[in-house]
């Protein structure tokens, strides 16, 4: 599928106003506005306890925010449950993996194709009659991203015995499972080798690129982010303190102190006045 | 209905409600260290009280000898149970530990009457039973040195969890990984307070032997105790105290004021009630901590 | 060969996922469900009406239940109660004249509407505390049974079930009763079975595992876990119905005690959580073993003249039954299923014991 | 678990074992009765010396060479208050040949009340099971032969008239166990209040009865005449020493049939003097039968239990029915010396006993095809620190009243099968 480069108002898949939630006393995201345009990879960065993981469950439904709206594709979905937002077409992975044990990697994809399905007591009562064309119509799908995520040999096994990195690339087929227009993937690549990490970089890009899908990337590893990203929003103490074009987001004084300290920061200021 | 049979009732109630309290201290110890639930805390007074029978009947132990070694007893097999049992509970659902303290409940209601007899067996603590009269009111002895020894318990746990040997109890139950890597030996006070719950539950059981005999029935005081316990709220120690109070005044009241009406013993769901509405209206009890879910 | 995955290849999806894909399954399957249909003209009539009637509903029941507690991972401590309502509202509208066909539905009908009280306690609470509220259900349901004489009827407190007809059959005897209990248990069976290979299934063991997980792919979690109340409270309350009117014959109070969903819950949990044989094996191991044990230790007893008293030979089968379920917990978790399917694999792979799982 | 021999073996031999056949007699020719009984839920406080009178007294009958070249076998077995347990042990003795079946508890009595009349198996109800069952021509093989509840209120009712010679204008309250057997006796109490003019009032209290704490308070302040407990086990117990420590005069108050010597013993012999209760069978070791059981029973070592027992209240119950039972056999052989040895067989036999009294042991006992019950006798007995001493004779009161009751709910049943 070719990418469309404009950024028209109409290409806007997710819109974030002034979002703000806090925890006890302690502000989490105050007044952080994030926008996605169609066809592209946002990369959400930011430090420890910056507010990235809260502002990815308040897009998803998880937290109401305490102020705020953030709209899908036009419709205000701000105080939705997730399963509904889910049924919008977004998908999401989690950052401490999200699988269910007890269920094969098959069952764990087949389950992201929930939205599309229709499941019910009866349908279930008479197996051969109503579900069964469902059900292999919606397999059909799911071994395509089988097939597209490279995951044929452990498709049987339970999900719980298969190695940590290939667990990650089970949950990012289920989330593509759902053929989500909006992809949230919250650090898809924590805890990976370098090989890991290249596999799963390809396979964004490759979604992105085929499966006409937005991203939305939470990602600790720059080098991933400033590769791969269109736009980039740094958060710090739940604020933005930067956004832009990757390279010149990380070039950003307040970034380099968010991540460095100030006095690191000072010192690139300085080697940068001197060059 | 005449005021002084409402306070005859609401004492009575406060006092019943103590010694329900102490079986409920009992679960949420166990509650608090290790966040298991001992459904089988009734049992375990059952068999404290068939305990302390068998060493004052059978060895012919005077009554406080008796008392004690049924203490220094259930204090051990509380801690054998952990030990044999609950140890290996850990990581799997909830449902296995409530299955596991019901199967416990069984054997052990097996095991107290296939070995004394089925009958009700008198426990005699000496208490005289003339009742005590001020002004209008009676009060039942039995009931009012029952409660009272049950308070002394209760607060007497209370104390001991602002010790320093309470502290470390408290740090388990905050977090186990974490207190294990400052040193405290987590198996340790878990067992602890198995022992310790065991212990108490035996008292309970004396305590309700007392008043009503030895047999069977004792287990079926753990629904009131459950009440408590979640009224209360399932890791709060002091909030026993007061949910005791609650729940045995709520039980005396409905009894006299709800009965002639429904013409039932309505006694029989007020605990039942309870739970249902706290767990409806603050899941977490009067006093528990909200645990809150993190993604 | 008749016991070995080795060389069967699956062309089409559905075929990859049937029942039964070994041959040796199949037979198995075939043979028992043979042997079930001819026991009314092989067996005697005591096996057959106090075996393996009792055994049939009690396996659907810890079928209903396990699809809520293995299925989807809520708790439920009150079955027994969600029976009652079933047995009840079906006594009651067949004394006063409803067909039976009706009446069994219409006790599901009542079951699930109740049960979904039980639910809306579940979605406040989960684990332990649904445990809790689930037991409170059953005591405030037992209460009221018992104490509205228009329900227990009256002072005796017993309803006698009329002769009811099935189908144009009368259900009496020990035949068309067993036929009955032998057809709904199928039913609740194959739903059951079907469970493991459905969205529906999925939803709910989505649920079961991580619930906020289940949110975020789209499970609405509130609507699944009222569904999964809905339906096993509806085939607890047809189980009642059928219960009442093919066994018990007379219903009392005192039947559906919190004893009864305690003894379901041991049989789902003994049985394995989440599967179909084990509930079978389950209600088996539940249903007879203090049957078992008292005959044993009464004819043990009386052949060797064995000098205990009364109150240890009839308790030792109590202290037997418990500590049957505490070993069960310590030793095999996963229950009785996981032991069969221990042997089955053995048999799978051999003789290539390393391949085992 | 991984599966290894031990496993097999185990589960193996269990499965053996469980399926002995009935221990062999020695080719004798045998009635069978069957006793499946609660041994470990709720009739426990009752079951174990019941079954041992019951037990001791088919012994001596069977010593003594038993009747016609027959003894009797007497299968005894648990079926801890459970329907689906009692139904297997019905089953299998009506498979076996068994003619009676004595469960000696109300819920299993009620739920196999359909299976006995269908299947002809005399189902024995002693002091329990339905009241209305007292009705041969709608129950015709369920045999209370015994005072219902129904009877024993209508005593207790005439013993305190007797004493008070009237009661207009006093108030009786009623202590009860709030299940259907605790409830049963009210509509007598109510019927006899019309009939003399006293205040009923009742006080029902939660099953098993272990916890009335709020209930004798209210009770002490209803300012009482007389007071009827009417539970069974720990909530006897309990309701006994709650009247003692709220300070009620123990004189005036009265049980019924479910009250023991080891109950009294529970709240204190000396403590608990002057409660009367209601009595079928007398008690103590004076009776003949009592005294031929130690000699012919006990003292050859064949007793079914300890010697402490015998003569215990309960343990009388169970001789009285144990000699009851067997009054029917002797009478079904009288009628039909040659068998068949079926149920409807023994049912003859046991619709037709006269003025059995089991060598005084009991009040006259007879049954009619249509009186179950045996004619509702009883009496009320003192405790006097040591034993219950009677306080009067023999005899039925308001019997008029208790078969208008019984009518009324047999015809239900006939009708509506409630």
């Amino acid at each position: 599928m070719q990418r469309t480069d404009s950024s028209g108002p109409g290409d806007i898949v997710l819109r974030c106003r002034d979002i703000e939630r806090s925890f006890g006393g302690l502000k989490a995201l105050k007044a952080v506005n994030l926008e996605i345009r169609k066809g592209e990879i946002l990369g959400l960065v930011g430090p420890n306890g910056s507010g990235k993981t809260t502002m990815v469950n308040v897009i998803t439904g998880f937290y109401p925010p305490e102020r705020g709206t953030v709209t899908l594709f036009g419709e205000n979905i701000t105080r939705k449950r997730p399963h509904a937002i889910a049924a919008r077409r977004m998908a999401r992975t989690f950052q401490n993996l999200a699988l269910f044990r007890g269920l094969s990697v098959l069952d764990n994809i087949l389950l992201g194709r929930h939205v599309h399905m229709r499941p019910s007591a009866i349908a279930t009562l008479f197996y051969w009659v109503w579900a069964l064309r469902e059900e292999t119509r919606h397999r059909r799908v799911v071994e395509e991203i089988i097939d597209f995520m490279q995951l044929q040999d452990i498709r049987n096994e339970p999900v719980e015995v298969v190695p940590l990195g290939l667990q990650k690339r089970v949950e990012l087929a289920r989330a593509l499972a759902a053929e989500p227009k909006l992809l949230v993937l919250d650090e898809p690549m924590a805890g990976m080798n370098q090989e890991e990490k290249e596999y799963i970089t390809r396979f964004i890009l490759d979604a992105r690129d085929e499966r006409d899908v937005s991203i939305l990337l939470i990602e600790h590893h720059m080098d991933v982010v400033t590769a791969i990203c269109d736009r980039m929003q740094v958060l710090s103490y739940g604020e933005t303190i930067a956004e832009g074009k990757p390279r010149e987001a990380i070039a950003d004084p307040r970034v380099i102190s968010a991540y460095l300290g100030q006095r690191a920061a000072k010192r690139q200021a300085g080697a940068g006045a001197a060059a | 209905m005449d005021f002084i049979l409402l306070c005859e009732l609401a004492i009575s109630g406060v006092l019943v409600g103590l010694m329900y309290g102490l079986i409920a201290l009992g679960i949420v110890l166990i509650y608090k260290t290790s966040g298991l639930a001992n459904l089988a805390q009734g049992a375990l007074a059952m068999a404290g009280g068939y305990a302390t029978v068998a060493f004052a009947t059978l060895a012919g132990l005077p009554m406080w000898a008796a008392i004690i070694a049924a203490l220094a007893l259930m204090w051990l097999g509380g801690m054998l149970i952990e030990r044999v049992m609950l140890r290996r509970m850990i990581g799997q659902p909830v449902i296995m530990v409530i299955m596991l303290t019901l199967g416990l409940e069984i054997f052990l209601r097996g095991v107290g009457p296939g070995l004394f007899g089925s009958a009700v067996k008198p426990l005699d603590l000496g208490i005289r039973q003339a009742p005590i009269i001020i002004g209008d009111i009676l009060i039942n002895r039995a009931y009012l040195i029952g409660g009272a020894i049950s308070a002394l318990l209760i607060i007497a746990t209370i104390a001991l969890f602002n010790s320093q040997i309470g502290v470390r109890m408290r740090a388990v139950s905050d977090d186990q990984t974490a207190s294990w890597s400052v040193g405290i030996r987590v198996e340790r006070m878990i067992a602890i307070a198995w022992g310790l719950a065991a212990a108490l539950a035996t008292a309970a059981g004396i305590l309700w032997g007392s008043v009503q005999g030895v047999d069977w029935s004792l287990s079926l005081l753990l629904m009131k105790a459950l009440a408590i316990s979640i009224l209360g709220g399932l890791d709060s120690i002091a909030g026993v105290l007061l949910a005791a109070v609650v729940v045995g005044v709520a039980e005396s009241l409905a009894t006299g004021i709800l009965d002639p009406l429904v013409g039932g013993g309505t006694r029989d769901i007020v605990a039942s009630v309870i739970i249902l509405m706290t767990l409806l209206v603050r899941p977490y009890g009067l006093f528990g901590r909200e645990h809150i879910e993190r993604v | 060969m008749l016991y070995r995955q080795a060389g069967i290849r699956h062309r089409r999806y559905a075929a990859e996922r049937q029942l039964w894909p070994l041959t040796f399954d199949r037979v198995l399957v075939g043979g028992v469900v043979l042997f079930l249909l001819a026991a009314p003209f092989t067996l005697d009539r005591l096996y057959l009406g106090s075996y393996l009637l009792p055994w049939l509903l009690w396996s659907s029941a810890a079928l209903g239940l396990n699809l809520l507690m293995g299925g989807a991972g809520q708790i439920h401590l009150g079955y027994g109660a969600v029976m009652a309502i079933g047995a009840y509202t079906s006594v009651h509208l067949v004394r006063s004249g409803i067909p039976f066909e009706l009446a069994l539905v219409l006790a599901g009908m009542t079951s699930a509407a109740l049960g979904i009280v039980f639910g809306a306690a579940a979605l406040r609470v989960k684990g332990l505390y649904l445990a809790m509220s689930t037991l409170a259900m059953q005591y405030i349901i037992d209460f009221t049974i018992s104490h509205v004489p228009g329900i227990s009827g009256g002072t005796q407190a017993s309803l006698q079930v009329p002769r009811v007809t099935l189908l144009g059959m009368p259900v009496t005897g020990e035949v068309t009763p067993y036929y009955v209990a032998l057809g709904l248990c199928a039913v609740i069976t194959l739903f059951m079975l079907n469970v493991g290979r459905t969205s529906f299934g999925r939803a709910l063991a989505a649920i079961r595992e991580k619930d906020y997980a289940a949110e975020i792919i789209g499970v609405g979690t509130f609507k699944y876990k009222l569904l999964a109340f809905w339906v096993s409270s509806f085939i607890g309350g047809v189980v009642g119905a059928v219960l009442a009117v093919c066994y018990l014959r007379i219903v009392t109070p005192d039947q559906f005690h919190l004893d009864l969903s305690i003894q379901l819950v041991a049989m789902v949990i003994v049985g394995g959580l989440g599967s179909v044989l084990g509930s079978f094996f389950g209600a088996a191991l539940i249903l007879f073993a203090p049957i078992f044990f008292n005959n044993a230790i009464g004819t043990l007893a009386t052949q060797f003249g064995l000098g205990i008293s009364t109150d240890l030979r009839s308790h030792i089968p109590l202290m037997l039954y418990g500590a049957l379920i505490i070993l069960f917990l310590l030793v095999e978790p996963l229950g009785l299923a996981k032991i069969y399917d221990n042997v089955r694999k053995y048999f799978l792979v051999w003789p290539f014991r390393h391949v085992r799982k | 678990m991984q599966i290894d021999r031990r496993t097999l073996l185990a589960g193996g031999s269990a499965l053996v074992l469980g399926q002995l056949p009935l221990p062999a007699f020695a080719q004798e020719k045998l009635i069978k009765f069957g006793a499946p009984q609660d041994f470990t839920k709720v009739y426990t406080f009752v079951t174990a010396e019941y079954s041992q009178g019951q037990r001791d007294y088919i012994t001596l009958f069977n010593e003594r060479g038993g009747i016609n070249g027959f003894k009797v076998h007497l299968d005894v077995i648990d079926h801890g208050n459970d329907l689906p347990r009692a139904i297997e042990a019905f089953e299998r003795y009506k498979r076996e040949g068994y003619v009676l079946v004595d469960p000696l508890s109300t819920p299993m009595a009620r739920g196999l009340v359909t299976r006995a009349l269908e299947d002809k198996i005399n189902m024995v109800t002693t002091l329990s099971g339905r009241s209305d069952a007292a009705d041969g021509t709608v129950f015709p093989y369920v045999m209370p032969l015994s005072p219902n509840y129904w009877s024993q209120a209508a005593l207790i009712i005439d013993f305190f008239l007797k004493q008070d010679k009237n009661l207009k204008g006093k108030k009786i309250v009623l202590v009860h166990i709030d299940t259907p057997f605790g409830r049963e006796p009210i509509p007598i109490f109510q019927a006899l209040s019309q009939r003399l003019g006293y205040e009923f009032q009742t006080f029902p209290y939660a099953p098993p009865g272990n916890d009335q704490s709020a209930i004798w308070p209210q009770v002490r302040r209803a300012r009482p005449d007389w007071v009827i407990f009417w539970g069974a086990g720990v909530g006897q117990t309990v309701a006994l020493s709650e009247a003692i420590r709220n300070g009620l005069p123990l004189d005036r108050l009265s049980s019924s049939v479910w009250l023991s010597e080891s109950d009294m013993a529970v709240v204190g012999k000396d403590a608990t003097k002057g409660v009367l209760k209601f009595e079928a069978a007398a008690g103590g070791r004076e009776p003949k039968v009592i005294q031929d059981i130690l000699k012919e029973v006990v003292a050859k070592g064949k007793g079914a239990g300890p010697e402490g027992k015998v003569g215990t209240s309960y343990y009388n119950i169970g001789v009285m029915m144990g000699a009851i039972q067997i009054e029917g056999l002797r009478k079904a052989f009288e009628k039909a010396p040659n068998g068949p040895y079926t149920g409807p067989w023994l049912n003859e036999g046991l619709r037709s006993i006269a003025n059995f009294t089991a060598e005084g042991l009991l009040p006259p006992i007879t049954t009619t095809k249509e009186d179950h019950q045996g004619g509702g006798r009883g009496r009320i007995v003192r405790w006097d620190g040591a034993k219950f001493v009677p306080q009067s004779d023999w005899g039925a009161a308001y019997q008029d009243v208790v078969w208008g009751e019984i009518r009324k709910y047999s015809e239900e049943f006939k009708k509506s099968g409630k």
